[in-house]
């Protein structure tokens, strides 16, 4: 079972993904359209899970026997695919975590560990629950103060404040896709302007690498942080990609099994990168399935996939603008801009809107999608968000924009 | 699904124009809840006079659920005895747990009654009870400090 | 597929793992004797998993839509089973982690948040490296004093030292079951003398639960964590239950997505517990595979597995004290004891042992199995160890006995 | 797998007897390497004249692979130039990394041939290496520590 090929063939993408014919009235399919919350899983990523817990489980590692063995070699194998889908120079540049949020963690903890009162670390108002609340908890333990990105009317990060990016700066943790407004950000001229003043470079990839062509050397960039189930992988892993040089330098931050050289009653030594960061069993048959995802992307090709998206983005912006009374909020055109597409009904709540789409099976996501400060920001409580991703066809776009107009009708009708 | 179940003209209705909206004084008590999964948020203040409810007030952005049912929930209260109230609260929750099964006193629960079609959403249980619950906090804090104050 | 029913019938258990039937030679099944570091997956757990993904996959609490609520529907179905499976009081009690470790130093952080110079921590020479280092990391970085239990010279914790527990001790951390001794710890005692200190108690239960009837409310103790992978269920999962009380008193450890309550630019509250220590994306189809693994365990019944495991137990220490040469670390009887069974063979290093045995197809770990201050207390750099779990038989044990006796041949005869 | 393959008899008789072992002085650089998948660990020390390895002495315990390997690596190198030995080192690294598939020259590594057969069980070749790299982390820091002393 190989996946499809460019052409880009929707058709025989979707049959990798049994799950899209499931239906939520007889003989009606739900449409999917909540990729940017959580990604659906092919039969190839699902298959291979369940061939390695059935035929080669074991711990890894440490493990001396045949199934060890195995297991260790299809752990470390998944890795240096994970290394290779993202252009990393070496596989031991890539840590696997419990999910994005354990990875911005982890470098909070490490990139933090000697800040003060003086220091600063910069975020921005679009970014993720994920990529506040660790800086936030880390300005709290050390003094050092939080500063923030605004965003320009259109949705853009406001680059505009150039004394944003100081000589005390120590941190910049900024996401490349925006989970909200769809925005790219132009991470390597960030990271440019960051490294100008010895600030460090922290990227939220999450949204980015399940849709782009993703080369960590490219962005020029120092920890790039992303999440398994988003690009077609299991839950329960996340990724943390860095430079070695710089993982090399940085202290532990889980203590445990695997992670040490020596424990010694009065005190341990530690493993070098990625095993100093992995404490105890690692997500090993969740690695196993995420590198079964990368090689189902990959022979699609990741251009191909983001070329379609590019297609189907502009094909939904173009719908959604003739529902009325809907305001999107981020970009309005597909320059630079990912499928997260959020949008505002008047007068009615996307929670209800939610409910609506539901009850034709259409799953799309409301409330602040973990971004509550972009939404004060954007004086909106929260919104509605459809997403796409490659299983997803013109024909659920219709689906959608015909269910949107009937939920202003059925509220407006009333 | 039947979308006609859950949202009852009188939810729309109370949705549209909320009674009792806009926060005033005096209150002993303010409280603010959260519904995390839809981000919806409730300011909510009591005014008590011994055990009678003098007065509730709230600001709040929700779904036509939470405001329909905080907006309702303000008439029932309001002027009744606190004891009152919070039985009414007991019973509504019992009602909403109840996945439709449970049924409401039309004579005492009013407007009310039109949540039982919610009932049958457990996605919008705690929708429907953010404004009761806020309520029942509001006045468990308002009652201990008259009790501080004594 | 349900599972089999009492009386204990070892060859229809078998026939659900079929990894069990691998064959390391034409014709020759392999023996798997290292469930302490991983346990095998029965087939109805990886069918639970696969399910999950192919029907009901989506993003949980947040999701409003079908598969949404039947995703949440699912995994807070695993805490509650997960929570029945332990005697909890109540599921909110059950936090999902990454996997033991993680729940360790998850404890870690957070009860030692407060912690200062002159406190004391308590934990004991037999434990693993993940109760060890979170520890020392904490005494590190807040200037607490880190104190050990030592061990019997039978193996068992000397608790001897009426001291050790005092009014500066703060939090007493011990495993239930020893990874290595297999000794069963008196935990009931040791948490009554802890709480009359007003001491936090935390176990290490990663060895007990999997084995052993577990009742977190008998046992009396503040925090208690595991491993779903050493249970039959899936990687990248662990397990902190913890007293509500105490949980709700505690600080968050990790930041992000479903933690909070509110998230302002200005600072954030964050959410009851258990929310308030799943950051981000929980592993919500490894929790269902958890759920898989407690519904197998229970209808065979806890009490039918211990009873199990002690007749093998029994069995595999008599077999083993025939082979010369071979010293069991541990306890010599079953009497309170676990699975676990080190050893060294005079003159034969563990790892030559295992390459031996692996050559038969026999599944033994060889080292210090992530409790080096252990072994250096025992005089020894490492040690061989077979453990047993409810799917081996006294034919394995037999299968063993026969590979180490040659073995001992193979170095001596040369 | 055929155990004889992977331990030949030259390799069983350097771990029952193992050359240069003992930890003695003078020594310029000493270094602790451990293996921590099975905790094997190491200190090993070396003493070097100008290009010379003049001793090379250790103490570690391990498993028989690492101790004989260990052994015949300090034969190899005593008494002989510190380039030589560090070549030999990366000959023998490739050989370990080669599957089976690449050959050492008897007339230049003597025992150490017998590794060969551990060369195709990967688990082994981080046991083999030990001894080696410790080695030239150890001739590495001296010859540092030498050009710090001019
Ligand atoms: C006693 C004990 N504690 C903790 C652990 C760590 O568990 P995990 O590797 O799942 O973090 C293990 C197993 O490796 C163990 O045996
Ligand atoms: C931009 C962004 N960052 C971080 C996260 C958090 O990822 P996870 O839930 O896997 O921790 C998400 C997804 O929820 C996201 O969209």
């Amino acid at each position: 079972m190989t996946p499809v090929a460019a052409p880009f063939d929707v058709a025989r993408v979707r049959e990798d993904f049994p799950i899209l014919a499931r239906e939520y009235a007889p003989g009606k399919p739900i449409t999917y359209l909540d990729s940017g919350n959580t990604s659906q899983k092919p039969r190839q990523v699902v298959d291979a899970i369940a061939d390695h817990y059935l035929q080669h489980n074991a711990n890894v590692a440490r493990a001396m026997h045949l199934l060890g063995a195995e297991a260790t070699e299809a752990y470390e194998n998944a890795r240096a695919k994970v290394a290779g889908f993202i252009g990393a120079n070496r596989p031991e540049e890539v840590v696997f975590v419990g999910n994005a949020s354990a990875g911005l963690n982890l470098a909070a903890h490490t990139l933090g560990a000697g800040l003060g009162p003086g220091d600063e670390i910069v975020i921005s108002v679009m970014e993720h629950h994920s990529n506040i609340v660790p800086w936030q908890m880390l300005a709290e333990r050390t003094g050092a103060t939080l500063r923030w990105f605004d965003i320009t009317d259109e949705g853009r990060l406001d680059l505009s404040d150039e004394s944003l990016i100081n000589e005390r700066t120590k941190i910049v943790s900024v996401t490349w896709v925006s989970n909200v407004l769809g925005t790219v950000n132009p991470i390597a001229g960030i990271a440019e302007r960051a490294h100008a003043f010895g600030a460090t470079v922290v990227v939220d990839a999450s949204q980015g690498v399940p849709h782009l062509p993703t080369d960590v050397s490219a962005l020029g960039v120092d920890l790039f942080v992303f999440t398994s189930h988003k690009m077609l992988g299991p839950t329960g892993l996340g990724v943390v990609w860095g430079r070695y040089d710089l993982l090399a330098e940085l202290p532990p931050f889980l203590g445990g099994g695997e992670m040490i050289e020596v424990v010694r009653m009065t005190g341990s030594t530690y493993a070098a990168p990625p095993a100093r960061f992995e404490a105890g069993t690692p997500p090993i048959v969740q690695a196993v399935g995420l590198g079964a995802a990368v090689d189902y992307l990959s022979a699609i090709g990741m251009p191909a996939i983001a070329e379609r998206e590019h297609q189907l983005v502009e094909y939904a912006l173009a719908g959604l603008a003739t529902v009325p009374g809907l305001r999107l909020l981020g970009p309005t055109t597909s320059h630079n801009r990912g499928g997260a597409l959020a949008f505002r009904i008047d007068d009615i709540h996307p929670h209800d809107v939610s409910q609506l789409l539901d009850s034709r099976g259409i799953a799309i996501r409301g409330g602040h999608h973990c971004a509550r400060p972009l939404h004060e920001r954007l004086g909106v409580q929260s919104s509605s968000r459809a997403s796409v991703y490659l299983y997803n066809t013109e024909a659920e776009i219709d689906t959608l924009v015909d269910a949107l107009n009937w939920t202003t009708d059925f509220f407006k009708g009333r | 699904m039947d979308v006609n179940a859950l949202y009852q003209d009188i939810i729309l209705e109370h949705y549209r124009a909320k009674s009792n909206s806009g926060l005033r004084e005096p209150y002993q008590a303010e409280v603010h809840h959260v519904n995390p999964s839809c981000g919806d948020e409730l300011t909510l203040r009591v005014n008590l006079d011994g055990d009678q409810v003098v007065d509730v007030s709230y600001l709040g952005e929700g779904c036509s659920i939470s405001q329909a049912s905080t907006s309702i929930m303000t008439e029932l209260v309001i002027g009744h005895g606190l004891a009152h109230g919070l039985e009414l609260y007991e019973e509504f929750k019992e009602m909403m747990h109840g996945q439709g099964k449970v049924e409401l006193d039309e004579d005492r629960f009013e407007d009310a009654i039109a949540f039982h079609g919610v009932a049958k959403f457990p996605a919008r249980v705690k929708c429907a009870l953010l404004g009761w619950s806020a309520f029942a906090d509001a006045a468990h804090q308002a009652t201990e400090g008259q009790g501080a104050d004594r």
